[in-house]
Order: C-alpha cells, then sequence, then structure tokens
C-alpha cells in the first residue's frame, strides 16, 4: 500500500527510465557521430603523430592539457558538493545530490584520458606502470585521479542500492542488472544501518581527496619555475576555480534535464537559489584568487613574469583574458546579486558564461607561459586544428551521452532519499531548530509551525 | 670520474652556425619542410639565438650558441613520469629516447626550452639519408630529445682508451660543435681535472651562465665579449 | 539458474574491485622498489606510499563491507 | 546467459588461435646451410678466425665473401652447398645470410667491449655454435634488455641507460 503510494507520487522520477521516445534515440545519434569523428581524428593522430595538432616548440601543450584540467575540474562539482552538502545535514540537498556524483564520475573518466591523448606515444602509457618515478608531479596526479574516481564511484553507487531496489521491484528490464546491483536489498533496518555507515565514512574520506586531486594538478604547473606556472596559490587557486565551474557545470545538466524530464516539482526554485548563491560567492572567492596572483606579479615586476603578464592583459592572450574576467566575475555577479535577474534563465546563462570562462582560464594559465621562454626566442601563436576541436567536442559528446544514458537505467534524483525527506525531515528539523533555540521553545510547537 | 663541460667564447663567435650544421648530421637531428619550421617545429639542438641591440643605424647583433645546458640541478629530470631523462654520473642529462613516453612535461619545465619534440615521423633528404651517423639511433616520432654532449662520442673514446689500456686523454672526447667551430670558439673537457682547458677558462673573470639565478647550476659556461 | 548466475556475478565483482585495488598498491611499491634500485625518488615514493596505499583499501573495505552486510542481512 | 556463451566461445577460440600463431616462429631459410660443427672440429677454425672483426670492433658483422673465398672457390663442387658458395664466391657476391641475432636500433652493443675487454666467451650470448650443423634460425638468447641488465647486475658493471641507449 504504502509502496505503491510511493511510485505513484513518485511517478516523474521514473519517466525518463521507462519511456524512451524517439528524441532520445536522435540526440544518443547526433552524440554518438561525434564522438566517432573524434575518434576517428584520434586514430589519425595516432597514425601520424602529434604533428596533426597545432602544438610547436616552445607551446608544446595545448588543448590537450587545458581540457584535462578543466574536465577534472568540473568532477568537483559532483562529490565534494554532494559530500559537503550531507555532512553539514542541509535539508535542500536530496533531489541534487545524485546529479553532482553523477557528473564526478562521467567527467573524471574523461578528463582522466586526456593525458593519454596528448601524448606522443600512447602505447608506451605501461612506462609508468614499470618504471615511473613517483617524484614527478604527473605520477601524483595518475594516483589522486584513480583514488577519486574510485571512491566517487563508489560513492555514487552506494545511495544508489536502495533505488535500484525499488526499480528491481518493479520488474524493470533489464532485470538482471538491477538483482545484480542491488545486492539484496530490502530496506531492513540492519541494511540501513550499514548502508549509512558506509556513507558517512565515504563522505568524511571523499572531501580531502577531492582537494588533493586539484590541488595536485596545479602542482603540475607550480613545481616548475617557469614565470606564470611557479606560484604558491596555485593549489587554492585550481581547487576554488574547479569548485566554481562544477557548480556551474551542476546548475547547467540541473536546468537542461529539469525541462526534458519534467522535473519542476523536485527541482525547485529554492534549489537553484541556494546553488547560484554558492556560484556567486565562488565568484567572488574567483576574482580575489586572480586579483591576488596578478597584483603579486604586477608588484613584483620581475622582468620573465611580465613578459607573460603582458601577453595576458595587452598582449596577444588579452581577448581571452579579458573575456574570461567578463565570463566569470561581470556576467555572474551581474545577474546573480540582482533579484530580478536571478531567475532561471538568469542563473543558465550565468553557468554557461562560467564555464566558458573557466575553460578560458585554463588556457591562459598553460598557453601564455609556454609562449614566453626566459631565452629569446622566435614564437608564434598557438592555433589548434581540427583534431584538437574534434576531441574536445567528443569529450563533451561524451559527457552527455553519459548522463543520457544513466538516465536511461537510473533515477536522477534519489527516490529514496526523497522519500526519507518526506517521512523524517520535519522531525528533524524541529529538533535541530530546537537545540539552537533557548529552552523556553518547545519541539512541539516549531513542529506544528513547521507543519 | 669526469664532469663534463663546455665554456663557448662569445667574443670569438662569429654566429657562423657551423655548430649547428655539424650538429645536426652528428646527431642525425631530423630535417623539417619549410611550413613546419614557420610552425616552429625547426629541430635543433644547438641553436643559435640572436639579439638584435640599439636603433638603426647604430644596431649591433649578438649571438648565443645554445646547446643542451647540461645542469648539475635539472628541472627537467626532476618531473619526468619515466626516467626517460636523468642526471647520469659524469654530469651528462641523459634522453633516453626508447623510455620516453611524449608527454612533453620535461620540455615545459626546461627554463632554456631546448627540447625538441618529434612531432612527425622522421625525415631526411633522400641524399642525407644515406648518410645518418650510425652511432646515433634515429628517433621516432612522439618522443623528446635534446643535445646530449655527443655521448656516443664518450662511449668510443671511452672503449678506445680501455683497449688500449690507459686513460681518458684531454681532447679526446669532443662533442661535434666544438669540433668543428671554426673559430675554436667552443672549449670542452672535464670541469674536475685541474689542468684541463675548461677549467682554466672558468676561472676567467668573463664568466658567466645563462639564467643563473635559477639555480640550475648549468655546465656550459659563456666568456663574455669584450667590448 | 538466474539467481546463482547473478550471485556469481555479484561475488566476482568483490574480486575484481580486490584486484585492482591489491594491483595499485602493488604499483605504488614496486615503484618504491624499482626507485631504490635506481637510487632516485625515495621520499616522494615513500609518502606517496603512505597516503595512498591505506586510502584504496579502505575504499575496496567499504564496499566489501556494505556487500557482505546488505548480504547477510537479507530476511 | 547460455546464449551468451555461445556467442564468446568462438571469439575466445579465435583470440586465442591468433595467438599462438603469432607466437610460433617464421619460418627462416638461411642461403646455404652452414655446419658450424664441421668448420670448427674438422677444419680446425676458431670464432675469430671467420668473424675477426669480433675483437677490434663493436659490430661484429658476418664475414665477408673473401673470408670463404680463401678456401671455397669450386662452383662446381659434388657437394651442392659446397658448390653454393663457390658460386657465390666466384661472382665475388655477398651471401645474403639473414641476421638472428638482432639488437634493435636504439640500443648499442659493442663486441670489442664484451669480448675483448670484458672477456666474456662467444658462447655466453650465442650458444655452443661449435656443435651446431645448421646455421642460425632463432637466437640462443632472446634479445631483451632484461637480459643483460641481469648480466651487468650480477658482474657489478655499469648500469647506466646512456651507455646502450643513446
Amino acid at each position: 500500500m504504502q509502496k505503491n503510494d510511493l511510485l505513484e507520487k513518485d511517478r516523474d522520477l521514473f519517466y525518463s527510465i521507462e519511456h524512451t521516445g524517439p528524441a532520445f534515440y536522435w540526440m544518443v545519434g547526433l552524440l554518438m557521430t561525434i564522438l566517432a569523428f573524434a575518434l576517428f581524428t584520434y586514430i589519425i593522430q595516432i597514425k601520424f603523430g602529434l604533428g596533426i595538432t597545432g602544438l610547436a616548440q616552445p607551446i608544446s601543450w595545448g588543448f590537450y592539457i587545458v581540457n584535462f584540467v578543466f574536465f577534472i575540474g568540473i568532477s568537483h562539482a559532483g562529490t565534494l558538493i554532494s559530500a559537503i552538502l550531507r555532512l553539514s545535514k542541509a535539508e535542500w540537498r536530496r533531489p541534487i545530490t545524485r546529479m553532482a556524483e553523477v557528473i564526478t564520475a562521467i567527467v573524471l573518466a574523461i578528463g582522466g584520458l586526456h593525458p593519454i591523448i596528448d601524448q606522443g606515444q600512447p602505447e608506451r602509457i605501461l612506462h609508468l606502470v614499470t618504471s615511473g618515478r613517483l617524484q614527478s608531479p604527473l605520477l601524483w596526479d595518475v594516483t589522486s585521479i584513480t583514488a577519486y574516481f574510485a571512491a566517487s564511484t563508489v560513492y555514487l553507487y552506494l545511495p544508489l542500492i536502495p533505488d535500484i531496489a525499488i526499480l528491481r521491484d518493479r520488474g524493470t528490464k533489464p532485470r538482471w542488472l538491477y538483482q545484480f546491483l542491488s545486492w539484496g536489498w530490502q530496506g531492513t533496518e540492519r541494511q540501513k544501518k550499514i548502508l549509512e555507515r558506509a556513507i558517512n565514512i565515504l563522505m568524511v574520506m571523499v572531501i580531502p581527496i577531492a582537494v588533493s586531486v586539484h590541488t595536485v594538478i596545479s602542482y603540475i604547473f607550480a613545481m616548475t619555475i617557469q614565470p606564470g606556472w611557479h606560484s604558491t596559490i596555485f593549489g587554492p587557486y585550481f581547487v576554488a576555480g574547479a569548485i566554481f565551474s562544477g557548480i556551474a557545470a551542476l546548475l547547467i545538466v540541473m536546468i537542461a534535464f529539469r525541462k526534458v524530464y519534467h522535473l519542476e516539482r523536485y527541482l525547485k526554485e529554492i534549489h537553484f537559489k541556494y546553488l547560484s548563491t554558492l556560484l556567486l560567492i565562488m565568484s567572488l572567492i574567483w576574482f580575489y584568487f586572480t586579483f591576488s596572483e596578478y597584483l603579486t606579479t604586477f608588484y613584483g615586476h620581475e622582468p620573465d613574469e611580465m613578459k607573460v603578464f603582458f601577453y595576458k592583459f595587452t598582449g596577444d592572450f588579452s581577448p581571452y583574458f579579458w573575456i574570461m574576467v567578463i565570463c566569470n566575475f561581470i556576467i555572474p555577479v551581474g545577474i546573480l546579486s540582482n533579484s530580478k535577474t536571478r531567475n532561471i534563465t538568469g542563473i543558465f546563462i550565468a553557468s554557461v558564461c562560467v564555464l566558458i570562462g573557466m575553460w578560458l582560464e585554463r588556457l591562459i594559465i598553460v598557453v601564455p607561459s609556454l609562449a614566453n621562454p626566459r631565452l629569446e626566442y622566435p614564437t608564434g601563436i598557438y592555433i589548434p586544428t581540427l583534431t584538437e576541436w574534434a576531441l574536445f567536442a567528443g569529450g563533451v559528446a561524451v559527457f552527455i551521452l553519459g548522463f543520457l544514458i544513466f538516465a536511461k537505467y537510473f533515477p536522477l534524483i534519489s527516490i529514496w532519499e526523497i522519500e526519507e525527506g518526506r517521512e523524517t525531515s520535519i522531525s528533524e528539523v524541529a529538533h535541530r531548530l530546537s537545540s539552537y533555540l533557548p529552552d523556553d521553545v518547545e519541539q512541539d510547537e516549531i513542529k506544528k509551525i513547521l507543519k | 670520474m669526469a664532469r663534463w663541460g663546455m665554456v663557448i667564447d662569445l667574443n670569438k663567435c662569429t654566429g657562423c652556425a657551423e655548430c649547428v650544421t655539424a650538429c645536426k648530421v652528428e646527431n642525425n637531428v631530423a630535417v623539417v619542410g619549410k611550413d613546419e619550421s614557420e610552425m616552429g617545429r625547426t629541430m635543433l639542438w644547438m641553436d643559435i639565438l640572436t639579439h638584435y641591440e640599439g636603433e638603426y643605424p647604430n644596431t649591433k647583433v649578438r649571438y648565443l650558441p645554445r646547446p643542451c645546458l647540461q645542469c648539475d640541478n635539472p628541472p627537467c629530470t626532476k618531473v619526468c613520469p619515466v626516467r626517460a631523462t636523468y642526471l647520469d654520473p659524469e654530469g651528462i642529462v641523459a634522453q633516453i629516447f626508447p623510455q620516453c613516453i611524449g608527454c612533453r612535461y620535461c620540455m615545459a619545465a626546461c627554463p632554456y626550452t631546448v627540447k625538441s619534440f618529434n612531432w612527425y615521423e622522421p625525415h631526411w633528404p633522400q641524399e642525407m639519408a644515406a648518410a645518418l651517423n650510425p652511432d646515433v639511433s634515429a628517433r621516432p616520432a612522439g618522443v623528446v630529445e635534446k643535445c646530449t654532449f655527443c655521448v656516443h662520442r664518450l662511449q668510443k673514446a671511452k672503449e678506445q682508451a680501455d683497449s688500449e689500456n690507459r686513460e681518458l686523454q684531454d681532447n679526446e672526447y669532443i662533442p661535434a660543435c666544438a669540433e668543428d667551430c671554426p673559430t675554436q670558439a667552443i672549449s670542452f673537457g672535464d670541469l674536475d681535472s685541474p689542468h684541463s682547458e675548461v677549467s682554466e677558462l672558468i676561472r676567467s673573470p668573463r664568466i658567466f651562465t645563462l639564467l643563473e639565478e635559477l639555480g640550475t647550476e648549468p655546465k656550459v659556461y659563456y666568456l663574455s665579449e669584450i667590448e | 539458474m538466474e539467481k546463482k548466475s547473478i550471485f556469481i556475478l555479484q561475488i566476482a565483482s568483490i574480486v575484481y574491485i580486490w584486484i585492482f585495488v591489491i594491483a595499485v598498491d602493488v604499483w605504488i611499491l614496486s615503484l618504491l622498489n624499482v626507485a631504490k634500485k635506481l637510487n632516485d625518488a625515495i621520499n616522494a615514493s615513500v609518502a606517496i606510499g603512505i597516503l595512498a596505499i591505506p586510502l584504496f583499501i579502505t575504499i575496496a573495505g567499504i564496499l566489501t563491507y556494505v556487500f557482505v552486510g546488505l548480504q547477510k542481512n537479507k530476511v | 546467459m547460455k546464449n551468451t556463451i555461445k556467442y564468446l566461445t568462438p571469439v575466445i577460440l579465435v583470440i586465442a588461435l591468433t595467438g599462438i600463431i603469432s607466437g610460433t616462429n617464421q619460418d627462416v631459410r638461411q642461403p646455404i646451410s652452414f655446419n658450424h660443427k664441421l668448420h670448427t672440429e674438422e677444419v680446425g677454425l676458431a670464432c675469430v678466425d671467420c668473424h675477426s672483426n669480433v675483437e677490434k670492433h663493436s659490430r661484429a658483422l658476418i664475414p665477408n665473401i673473401e673470408t670463404c673465398g680463401d678456401c671455397h672457390d669450386d662452383a662446381e663442387d659434388e657437394n651442392r652447398e659446397k658448390a653454393k658458395v663457390g658460386s657465390y664466391v666466384s661472382r665475388n657476391e655477398k651471401i645474403p645470410w639473414i641476421q638472428i641475432h638482432v639488437v634493435p636500433d636504439h640500443a648499442y652493443f659493442s663486441h670489442r667491449r664484451h669480448v675483448t675487454l670484458a672477456k666474456i666467451e662467444c658462447q655466453t650470448c650465442h650458444g655452443e655454435v661449435s656443435e651446431m650443423e645448421r646455421p642460425f634460425i632463432i637466437p640462443f638468447v632472446e634479445l631483451e634488455m632484461s637480459w643483460c641488465i641481469n648480466c651487468h647486475e650480477k658482474s657489478k658493471v655499469v648500469n647506466d641507460c646512456n651507455s646502450c641507449h643513446r
């Protein structure tokens, strides 16, 4: 009886799993075509060498490394945000944690492949296994990305178990998949306790791992002595930027899937309001970091640093630099600090701008330092070729594709957590509130008001 | 053990680029076409950097031959993920081509930008392809390469000395650039041996190294120009 | 047939996770060994080993705990 | 489930078969069925009598046709193999031997260093050649880096990458 109730109430959440329209197949087909084209260009790159990219000396890192940093940055949306929200018992987290975690798992896999795409001899990746050196920041990356990927897929999977069990009980096909993945979940008290304990341990563990991942990625640059890279704030700067772009990606995904799968009942204005506040704060933090990074450089006025500085501010890269500032700071702050423009459309525009801006930020960190070597070399400007664009498009296509396929098999919003919210959150919040307030306020009173 | 080093006298250097050519031939450095070269993919282990001073008509051009500086504290070897580049016991920064995975991290880390990358499979004009140096391997596409102080010459000289049952002598091992320089601007030898030419030259007041402030301790020294 | 093969799949996935985790740990240890042999960057390897090895084991441990716990506590 | 296995079996079989086929050595046919045993035992030649480069150069090289010509010049010999040598000699043409012990392009191995300076027996790397009645068609040892390194470690000689790879 109760179960039927639940299914009736939450039937919107099963919609994407049980109804597959032609639009889904068209979309998958389109993404597959893009992916196939990307694969094709990659095969050509393997055959002829990295010469078919726009890279040269001294600009030997380009799009691939930029996208690597960018995609790994987005991955911070998920697990980090969901872990922090869970840890702080924010009640509004319930409908958004799942999406955030899915972003992490997919994007991390895409980002992790980029250094291999960038390699001149991809089959020699095995040399990392046989004779790697843990002294190199690249190996720190390998270790911490592997750890983050393992932890975040587990962290995505564990809260999914009760939902998989619901699907299994509904008889959704393929049945064996849900039977296999649900591990005999029946929702008994003891099972709930085990799962809760595991999730609690993981969410505490995942936060330092997530922070370490982007710190270590910044170290790839910061550990060298190159002007513009050798900076002590790079670790926190990259982490802040990563969370910033992650929230923007999460907002875009939420808005898109809310529209496509009609999830308005679950993803309400308030969720966007809270998340966009977070985005606004991150935008300010990002500006603060950027400001202190460039002010120290400018004030120090070291000639080699200044070459890179002016390359960004007034030189060849100035259009990108100022677009970045507009996209990352002026537009989001402008839109989000005004309650009139802070509606779903406004938030969507701000988020897209932030993603563009953060991608440009990665480009601005990687390329100008390489384009201005200390000694006098003639340097050209880096112009990416079709290969690099195709592989970028391929990465984005895999991201959307991964999301669509996930949504085809699993609920994008945690059903059991919503249900749990219905059952327990009112009394829990009442209890929490009463513990904040002076003792003379009765708990029952708060409960009454909340109801 | 010897510590190999080089001293380049900028006062004697005319910028004739004989060292560049000698190096290219000795080490089978690939030849790239015009288009590639314009993109910045020229491969040179020994390069000559030019620096223009003053306004026309009182301009002055300065030349700076630049091999790999063979730092004693190399920023490139620290970051290599697979030990394809490392400081060998005689102070030469080795570059092991069959081990290199082509991540180009060492290129990004080198403050002197001495490394080049094989963007394509290397090729030579037909006439040159028949005359490659058999002592140096042709690098495949996708690996980083740089000046090795002609380390194959060191191996050969050592073997010759060993088979004649004697120590390696001064001037027995000399890289191609030093050997071919028409003005003898490049001297080469053991920095640790007190009587070698280079160890006498580095006591000169004109001596300096490139980007000294970085603490990379290069073993390629320069003698500044006398005005 | 169905139930049994799914159970086998589940056991296999636990085994697979452990193989993965142990492989990562063995990899780090072998790199330590290589570093020792080539006299190169041992401290970095030790530092990373101390952090990463228990981390991976904990992740696999949590998963195993959940899997075994859920199976055991079926009604 | 059963169906999956049914479809998977041929795939696995094909993969296994290609593995076996590619693993077996291809048929190598040397131009002449050279008999090392005969030359060392009956004629009494030492290895370096013909492979004269071994002690003096880094590259061993196959003996050139003049070396063969010192003894063989009869192109009409009743022994077919001898006649073949004779005909190569009379035409002063290289015998198209197929090199079996190949060191890859990026590795440098010096025979002089190993034979003359380190006094390593030929047999250590090439086996009991004087017992062989046919020419090499497979190498005595797989020339892999681990094999080199093992010996270098055992005999405590230089183990630097730079001394072999350039």
